[in-house]
This record gives C-alpha cells, structure tokens and sequence, in this order.
C-alpha cells in the first residue's frame, strides 16, 4: 500500500498542485479528493483486467 | 512474495495507463472513455509484451540453428 | 536505516521539486523565488499527502461501520 | 534481462501503440519488432561503448 | 551519496548537455558546475523545510 | 553482483540514450547518425559525471583545508 500512496500522491499534487502556493486552497484539497479516487477506480480497472488475462 | 510482484504489476500497469487514459483535471466520475481506455491499455501492453518476447526467442532459435 | 529511509525521502522531494521549481538555465546562485518555490512545494507536497491519507482513512472508517 | 524486456517493452509500446483499441494492429506488430531490433542495437552500441571506456 | 550523484548527474546531463557532441565544451563543463551548485541548494532546502516539519 | 551492476548501469544508460537519440517511429536499420549519436551520449554522460565528482571533491578539499 506504501507504493500505491506514493505513486498516485506524486501523480495528483503533479495535476492538481501546479504552482504550490503558501497553503492548499479548498479547491486544490477537492481536486486531490477526486484524483484519488480516480486512481483507486483505474487500480481496480487495470487489476481486473489484468486478473482476467493470467487467469 | 508471489503477491508482491502481482501488486507491484498492477502498479507498474497503472501508473502506465493512467498517464495514457486520464483527462488532466480529476471528473467526478471515472468515465466510459477513461474506463475503456484503461482495460484497451492492459490488454494491448500485454498483447505487446508477449509479441516481443516471441520475436526474441524467433531469433535465438534461429541464431542456435 | 530509518536515517536511509529520511534520505530516499528527500532525495525523492529534490527531484520533484527540481522539475517544478528550478529554471531551465542554471543560475549563478539560488534566486529568491527558486527558494520560496521549493519549501512551498515540500510543504504542500506533505499537505496533500496528509490530505490523502486521511480520505482513505475517511472511506476505511466508513467501509467498516 | 527481465529489465531489459521491461524497459523495451514500455518504450516500444508508447512509440508504437499510442491509443490503444481492442487489438494489436498488424501495422502496430510490425513497429513493436523493428522498435525491439533497435532497443537491442542501441543496448550493443551503448554496451560497446562503456566497456571501451572503462577498459 | 550514491543516489544523489545518479540523481543530479542525469538532471544537469539533461540541462547542459542537450546534444552530446565529440567533446564536453568549456561552456557546458561551466553549465555543469553550476548545476550540480544548485541542485546541492535545492537539496540543502528540501532537507531544511522537511526535517522542521517532522521534528 | 559486479555484473549484475554492470548490466543495470548499461540499462540506464541505454534508457538515458534512447530518449535523446532515436527518432520517432523505429527505422528499419540503426542510422549512422542515431549510431553517433548514441555513442556521443554515452561518452559525454561518463565525462559529465566525471567532472561532477572532481567538482564535488574539489569543494570538499576547500572545506576541509
């Protein structure tokens, strides 16, 4: 779970973080909620299909 | 350990994709599109993996024969 | 180890903060923004990790009452 | 030689097969054996390389 | 020390030397040095920010 | 082990390499100029690490002196 965190934490501050400022705005917080749940629901897809594939 | 390399698969598959399939700004939903594009992505990089692991062993038979 | 782990750590921090932060030429000594722009981005990088750990904790605590 | 195939394999698949559909094309086939021949000469001539200068 | 060197290395390679010709000229040589003098800051203030945060 | 180490140092090389050199769609042959390329990579990176460590060195006999 530690690779899982860091690899989606580096992929969303990249996409929702752009210009790091003083504090996070409630917008940038919101846009980190979404993202992670994005890359949870593309782990499941990929692990899923994957699973199908070498079972 | 097995189920470390299984994971650590998953990982590599998904930072793979997710670079390829996601819109830049997180929807409130994982779409149609992005969904399909992920499991297209899965199935193609394996479809990729095994076409290139058959051409290297095509020419080391080829090279012993 | 713990002290190894502390430097993969911020070696890691370095190298994504780099990318964002640092101009494309190398400048004679450290600009005032370079600087600001690095400890803002450590510190928000924490920020949104922290963030995330705690919606994952969130959706846990839900799963499981 | 799991790195090298994994390495290839990444770098001919995003050269090769950038949206990927519902099967390889046989265009597609034909990029990925050309892109491994040339990951494998590019390997020689960096291996070729090191192994003079540390020599 | 061993990551830090790999690490700044393939950064300022990329910065100073972005067609590798016969030779490394005095300008890319001084490109270089500068580099690695600010990637050694950069790490100097990643390393401040994060131990006050975590002491 | 020391193989092992040679083998991923020429990995990295390689990966380094192929990025700046190669064109975009795989040629049927390697060119003369992806080949000059490729070589004139992996000499300049070796020089380039080179002159970093004297620099590193150099720095560190100041201080200690």
């Amino acid at each position: 779970a530690q690779a899982l965190m860091n690899s989606s934490t580096e992929r969303c501050f990249t996409k929702c973080v752009p210009s790091p400022s003083s504090s996070l705005s409630s917008y940038e917080q919101a846009c980190l909620s979404k993202c992670l749940d994005r890359y949870m629901d593309a782990f499941n897809v990929v692990s899923r299909t994957y699973m199908s594939r070498i079972s | 350990q097995a189920q470390a390399k299984l994971q650590a698969s998953i990982q590599r598959f998904t930072d793979l994709c997710w670079d390829k399939c996601m819109s830049s700004k997180p929807s409130t939903t994982l779409s149609r599109a992005e969904e399909s594009c992920l499991t297209n992505c899965v199935e193609r990089f394996l479809d990729s993996s095994l076409h290139m692991v058959k051409e290297l062993e095509n020419k080391r038979a080829q090279l012993s024969s």
